[in-house]
């Protein structure tokens, strides 16, 4: 009886292992080595391909290859970790995806691994390369510790982004499309003083990233990565954080508080209403000049639109985000080819993702006069690489239009921005001041910074 | 002892008693508290679940001033989840057999192995042993990331990653095992070994005869401790494995997001009771002792 | 002599499953990122000395992180040694109610690791069940995985987790105790507390020691929950070396990781050292 | 006996282990088979280009494009009705005859009173005549004399005017005829009954070779069939005496709508169109079969009607996608918003943008779709 129990246990045991595991062996995608020529690229989804399409052809006979990790984020990061720390991994490595995907969490981290190579030489030796038609000051942001380890394709400027009527609706009335620090401010109050009773919020917050962006718009770099020093701790940032929390934040609405599933506080909950009622929030954040967000939402007709540069907090200056960041890595087996299309890629005119809207503005000079002129319906939308089926919208017009010369640019890094919204968020929900806060971010960023 | 206690047992013993059992109890209540927790919360509709996991999430994104509160009692109590594991996704079922693929061969290789090892780290006499063992004991204290990158490049030229072999091996030759039993074959007395060497046992029958029966309750203690350390186990998987089909059920267990909370509930349930069996199975022996040691 | 040679070859042999497997897998691994603290990358890289230690010391993170998880061990390991051992002499008997009390020990660690931060989450959160608790009392709520509680709530977690890991091996461990030594000495009607210190605690030294060294394993273990439960930059009370590590790796610094790694080795074979001269100084009286 | 319970527990656990591994076991093993069993079921169809093909068929009636109608002038009393409805007459043809009694009467009074008053008017004549000879009359009764005259003769003369308009509102033989050749239609009289003047008694449709085919079509219909576009008509001609060319009494013939109105009671379009058929093939009230198949203008992507789902005021298609799921690959569908452009019974063309180049939709489903749902194909 027991034994034929033990036997029958150990029989059922046996199937399930064999067939589990031979179930499994049939789907081993086993990656093996091929000495065929080739670079790799790591692509997050092959929705964003369109925008390589063109650039992945052969350079000289290496064949550029993508892999694609269907939009699975968390995957892409540790298999690029891994395979970076142990001498694999793609031979070329793009810090973002889009706009709101930063595949590199901390970009000068990386440059600091030892991971990339100096591409220096290769701009040295490039004849084509001419200084004078890239944007020198974004250009700089790949360097590192003397070493060029990046080269930005493109560069981002945040900027508010709403529509005429709406602003005359609330009569609101904004000089110019450039806001110094106090216009902003005014507004907000402004804002809640004659909306106090309606709820309503004036900016949509896309992601919760205005603060993020104002703090890199503002005048102090507050956290400089070769010299390992931070200035979250200064009177700079606490006036900053204090004015958040006291004038902007109030009048701003996440767009997790605009999802229904997030449980709401009453008060967040009658803006959310307000916002149903009223269709939208009466002003769009569009961050990272990530102008055409605005398709996702209510505001269709984009043909008032108006779009307001970021004020920086400190002085009128401009601060440009480098995106899409294009580095080698050491085990790259053809560097030159690695080299050319990346070069290729960033004179490309192809600067948007097919139908999704563009995620900045051209590095390359020539290519930022186009979409210009493209903007200003003086070429085609294709000559910009954007879907001829998609009108360029009102946004990337005034966007286009305004986009000032960037005196200096501010390196995004997700590992900081999460300290910051951390700390920021217990500030602000008032179990700790700002002082405390900035404290806090700065130690957080320091311990970072020294690791 | 218990025989003692029987013996003379008066009202002192009974009060002592009545202290532990309250005391156990106490302590009981704390720890079973989560798997309650869980139990209660399989049960519960999917909806009704991922809403706690929102409220955490957004309490901790300071989006709410509601306040957290457990929840035992479902408002539909129903087995949508487990019927959902059982029959809809069977890629939960799956993940549950790729756990016993990878820990089963763990736990009775590392069984094998330590036993062997530690007998002669223990009982047998031979140049460099305590330095050997000190390797053993340094090693096994390195954190996983450290030898994880020449592991890695390792198992590449063995050709083991992404196979299960790759989780398996490194953990049937862990050196816990080891370590374990080789304490507790130091407290077996010498004296029977010495015994067993004039009656002129070889070296495998003293350890097949004398150390081996001895240390039972230590081996089943080493099953159950090795079973939950690789049931649990999720890092190495997680590198090792690129097959996300291959990964065992602790991956999923150990992240898990507002929609597939009640499932992962669910799981959870199914996910606990092999270890809790073996546990009952082998637990007897934990206590049982060495009866026979007085004899000779 | 022939007979200490045989001894020594049968050592081996026995030894050689676990030494091969043990070389392959574990050691030739160590061995080589030793090697490759001493370099400045993976790969191609070149020698460059103790530089990497160096900068490991000036770097602040690291020695917040190595103080930190000294204290943590000092504070927590033998906390949990005293519990687990209470537990154990508890459980070790067969009273009718002792075994269902047993199997529940078990519990926290095949709980799958989401429900438990789950649940700790909402105990301690910002507005969680205790905050909630002590505002009845009128007590302001502070958030306390976020604040130095965390240091404590670490340190309650990792006891609730792994006492009852501690436990089954005491449990072992005095189970191998032979029962003739309780007789002897109850002949000699010795109380149940000598029999204790004369009795239970020597015999259970070797089980103490690996107990010792298996909880600063698992020190090193619970960083998984205050990974899930406070994030990669947590409340400077509870920056461990495995924070350290954990950050170093996914900023891929691997030299700094196995730096740092082979400067706590050190310390562990320090620890390890003394705690053997203990064992074998207690062992064998 | 300690023992034993021992061993007792041990099995009751390995029972409950077994049971525990047997059952995950053979669920695993159903695992495929059950989903499977539980997978809605779908046929999957490929989006093509074409043409819409929208052929309208429906019958109208045929009526004559102008129609006179026939008031009576006064009031009549019909005596007799000569005619029947839809009897074809041409001008002249009697109609009907009125009952001319009370007329003849009042003309009769008319008459005498005329002829009275110009006896009246003879008698002053003759009286003045007396009056010249003697010389006595002065100038004033003159004029007074031939003042009087005139007023009697205009008074005379509007008599006589009266009789002429009441004679002209009765035909003299009391007989009424119609004016055109063509057909009547609706009479509206009866014998017997009086009609007041301007009341409508019948119609004559002409019969001047040019008739308007009426029909109705339904709102989605109608959208492919405007004002100008062109049909083919044909009558089942009934009437042995009409024969065409062809000697079929199959009529077939060309026209093409004239005026298209929405008519809300009915929610459909009321059309009309002209034709113009052989001489006396056809003649109103004529069931017509209308037949307006036209082809649409070339779309691009057309998929059956079943294809489409309505969902909250979206009309959206399911395309069928692979993905590997836990068991090998799986097909699940993925939810795609479309418009509807245009559609006949059977297709419609949508716009969309789909990823891919041509993919493969659901054209059936046995269960409700939702995105990203598993599908099992037939």
């Amino acid at each position: 009886m027991k034994y034929k129990y033990k036997s029958l246990f150990i029989f059922l045991l046996l199937i399930s292992l064999i067939s589990i595991s031979s179930c499994n062996a049939n789907k081993k995608v086993e990656k093996s080595e091929t000495n065929r020529k080739e670079i790799t690229i790591y692509i997050l989804c092959s929705k964003v391909a369109s925008r390589y399409s063109f650039a992945l052809g052969s350079y000289d006979g290496v064949q550029v290859n993508p892999v694609y990790f269907d939009d699975n984020l968390e995957k892409l990061q540790n298999r690029l970790n891994l395979e970076l720390m142990v001498g694999e991994g793609p031979d070329v490595v793009c810090t973002t995806d889009d706009r709101t995907t930063d595949i590199v969490k901390s970009v000068y981290k990386l440059a600091s691994s030892n991971t990339l190579i100096d591409l220096n030489p290769f701009m040295n030796a490039d004849k084509k390369y001419k200084e004078a038609d890239y944007n020198k000051i974004i250009m700089n942001s790949g360097i590192y510790n003397a070493k060029r380890f990046f080269i930005p394709r493109l560069y981002a400027v945040p900027a508010l982004i709403t529509t005429k009527e709406k602003l005359d609706v609330n009569d609101i009335n904004i000089s110019g499309n450039r806001w110094s620090w106090e216009d902003f401010l005014n507004t907000c109050k402004n804002f809640m003083i004659t909306r106090k009773d309606k709820r309503q919020a004036l900016i949509f917050d896309y992601e919760g990233k205005l603060l993020i962006d104002l703090i890199a718009n503002s005048k102090t770099q507050f956290i400089d990565y070769s010299s390992k020093v931070t200035k979250f701790n200064t009177r700079d940032f606490i006036s900053l954080l204090k004015d958040y929390k006291d004038y902007i934040y109030p009048v701003t609405m996440t767009d997790t508080e605009s999802n229904e599933n997030a449980l709401l506080a009453d008060d967040n909950l009658a803006v959310m209403r307000n916002i149903q009622e009223t269709g939208d929030p009466l002003t769009y954040m569009a961050l990272d000049g990530y102008l055409g967000m605005m398709d996702g939402n209510a505001n269709q007709d984009q043909k008032n639109s108006e779009a307001y540069i970021l004020p920086s907090y400190g002085n009128g200056d401009i601060y440009g985000l480098p995106r899409e960041m294009f580095g080698i890595t050491s085990r790259c087996k053809y560097k030159q080819a690695a080299y050319d299309f990346i070069q290729n890629l960033v004179k490309s005119t192809n600067i948007n993702i097919g139908h999704s809207p563009i995620a900045g503005v051209a590095v390359y000079k020539p290519l930022f006069n186009l979409s210009l002129e493209a903007a200003a319906g003086k070429v085609p939308l294709t000559d910009i690489g954007m879907h001829p089926n998609r009108a360029l919208n009102g946004n990337e017009k005034i966007f286009f239009g305004i986009v000032p010369e960037v005196s200096d640019f501010r390196m995004n890094d997700e590992t900081v921005n999460e300290m910051i919204t951390s700390s920021v968020d217990k500030y602000i929900k008032g179990s700790i001041t700002a002082e405390q806060a900035a404290n806090e971010i700065d130690r957080k960023a320091k311990l970072f910074l020294n690791e | 002892m218990e025989r003692r206690e029987g013996m003379k047992s008066s009202k002192k013993n009974k009060l002592k008693n009545l202290l532990k059992f309250t005391f156990l109890l106490a302590v009981t209540i704390m720890l079973l508290f989560p798997v309650f927790y869980m139990i209660t919360n399989s049960f519960m509709s999917k909806q009704e679940a991922a809403n706690t996991y929102n409220l955490i999430s957004s309490a901790s994104e300071g989006n709410t001033n509601k306040m957290l509160s457990f929840k035992f009692i479902p408002d539909m109590v129903t087995a949508t989840q487990y019927y959902s594991v059982f029959f809809k996704e069977p890629k939960y079922l799956l993940m549950f057999w790729n756990s016993i693929i990878i820990t089963l061969p763990i736990v009775l290789g590392q069984i094998v192995v330590a036993t062997l090892a530690a007998f002669a780290f223990s009982k047998l006499r031979f140049p460099f042993r305590d330095k050997i063992f000190f390797i053993y004991i340094i090693v096994m204290m390195m954190p996983f990331q450290v030898t994880l990158v020449p592991n890695y490049i390792m198992l590449k030229e063995l050709g083991l990653l992404g196979k299960y072999s790759a989780i398996i091996l490194p953990g049937i030759f862990s050196t816990f095992g080891v370590f374990l039993l080789r304490q507790f074959m130091k407290s077996i007395p010498e004296e029977y070994m010495e015994a067993g060497k004039i009656d002129g046992a070889g070296y495998f029958q003293l350890f097949y005869k004398i150390v081996l029966p001895q240390c039972k309750g230590a081996m089943a203690s080493l099953a159950i401790l090795v079973f939950i350390d690789n049931w649990n186990m999720v890092e190495q998987p997680l590198i090792f494995l690129k097959d996300e089909s291959m990964y065992p059920l602790s991956i999923f267990l150990s992240r898990i997001n507002s929609e597939e909370l009640g499932l992962a509930f669910a799981c959870g349930v199914i996910y606990m009771l092999p270890t809790l069996l073996i546990y009952l199975y082998g637990e007897n022996y934990l206590v049982e002792g060495i009866q026979l040691s007085g004899i000779k | 002599m022939k007979l200490k040679h045989k001894e020594a070859i049968a050592g081996y042999i026995f030894a050689l499953p676990s030494l091969a497997g043990f070389s392959l897998f574990f050691l030739f691994p160590a061995a080589i990122s030793l090697y490759y603290s001493f370099t400045d990358g993976i790969g191609k890289s070149k020698f460059v000395g103790l530089k990497n230690f160096i900068s490991l010391f000036k770097s602040e993170s690291f020695l917040l992180a190595f103080k930190n998880t000294i204290l943590f061990n000092l504070v927590s390991v033998p906390l949990i040694m005293l519990i687990s051992l209470l537990l154990a002499m508890l459980l070790n008997n067969k009273a009718k109610s002792v075994p269902y009390f047993r199997m529940m020990f078990i519990v926290p660690m095949v709980i799958p690791v989401a429900s438990v931060i789950l649940v700790w989450n909402i105990i301690f959160n910002q507005f969680g069940v205790l905050n909630h608790f002590l505002t009845l009392f009128n007590i302001k709520p502070t958030d306390f995985l976020n604040t130095g509680w965390s240091f404590p709530i670490l340190v309650m977690l990792f006891i609730w987790k792994n006492c009852g890991y501690n436990m089954i091996i005491f449990l072992a461990g005095l189970s191998n105790i032979p029962k003739d030594y309780y007789e002897a000495a109850d002949i000699d009607g010795a109380s149940s507390f000598t029999c204790f210190t004369k009795i239970t605690l020597p015999l259970l030294t070797p089980t103490m020691f690996f107990i010792t060294i298996m909880s600063m394993v698992n020190s090193f273990k619970v960083f998984r929950e205050a990974y899930l439960l406070e994030g990669s930059y947590p409340d400077f009370s509870i920056y461990m070396l495995q924070h350290f590590m954990n950050n170093n790796f996914t900023n891929l610094s691997y030299q700094r990781l196995t730096t740092s790694a082979f400067v706590m080795a050190i310390i562990i074979f320090i620890l390890v050292l003394g705690l053997s001269k203990v064992e074998s100084k207690y062992g064998s009286s | 006996m300690e023992l034993n319970k021992e061993e007792n527990r041990k099995n009751i656990i390995k029972n409950i282990g077994l049971i525990f591994i047997g059952l995950l076991l053979f669920l695993t093993y159903f695992s495929k088979t059950i989903s499977n069993f539980m997978l809605p079921q779908i046929d999957k169809c490929t989006p093509a280009s074409g043409v819409l093909v929208s052929d309208i068929e429906t019958q109208g009636v045929i009526v004559a494009s102008n129609v006179k109608k026939l008031y009576a002038t006064t009031q009549w009393k019909i005596k007799e009705v000569k005619v029947k409805e839809n009897q074809a007459v041409t001008a002249g043809v009697e109609l009907f005859s009125i009952d001319m009694t009370d007329a003849n009467i009042q003309i009769k009074a008319l008459e005498n009173d005329i002829s009275f008053s110009q006896i009246e008017i003879e008698k002053y004549q003759n009286l003045f005549g007396s009056l010249e000879t003697d010389a006595t009359a002065t100038a004033q009764s003159k004029r007074d004399y031939e003042l009087n005259l005139l007023e009697k003769q205009k008074d005379l003369a509007l008599k006589k005017q009266q009789l002429e308009a009441y004679k002209a509102k009765f035909p003299s033989d009391g007989i009424i005829r119609s004016a055109y050749n063509g057909n009547i239609k609706n009479i509206k009289f009866e014998e017997g009954a009086t009609y007041m003047e301007g009341q409508p008694l019948c119609e004559i449709s002409i019969a001047d070779g040019k008739f308007i085919a009426t029909f109705q079509l339904n709102a989605i219909k109608a959208t492919s069939l405007n004002i100008g576009d062109g049909g083919t008509f044909n009558v089942e001609n009934n009437d042995p005496t009409a024969t065409t060319a062809g000697g079929s009494n199959q009529i077939i013939f060309q026209g093409s709508v004239t005026s298209k109105i929405y008519a809300t009671a009915t929610s459909t379009y009321n059309y009309e169109a002209l034709i113009t058929p052989q001489a006396n093939t056809v003649k109103d009230g004529d069931v017509v079969n209308v037949n307006a198949s036209k082809p649409s203008v070339q779309y691009s992507v057309l998929v059956p009607k079943g294809a489409i789902t309505h969902l909250g005021g979206e009309d959206c298609v399911y395309v069928i996608k692979e993905r590997s799921g836990a068991l090998g690959s799986e097909n699940y569908v993925e939810q795609v918003k479309v418009t509807i452009k245009a559609s006949d019974d059977f297709r419609s063309a949508i716009d969309v943008q789909f990823d891919d180049f041509s993919p493969d939709i659901v054209a059936y489903s046995t269960k409700p779709l939702v995105d990203g749902m598993q599908v099992r194909l037939r």
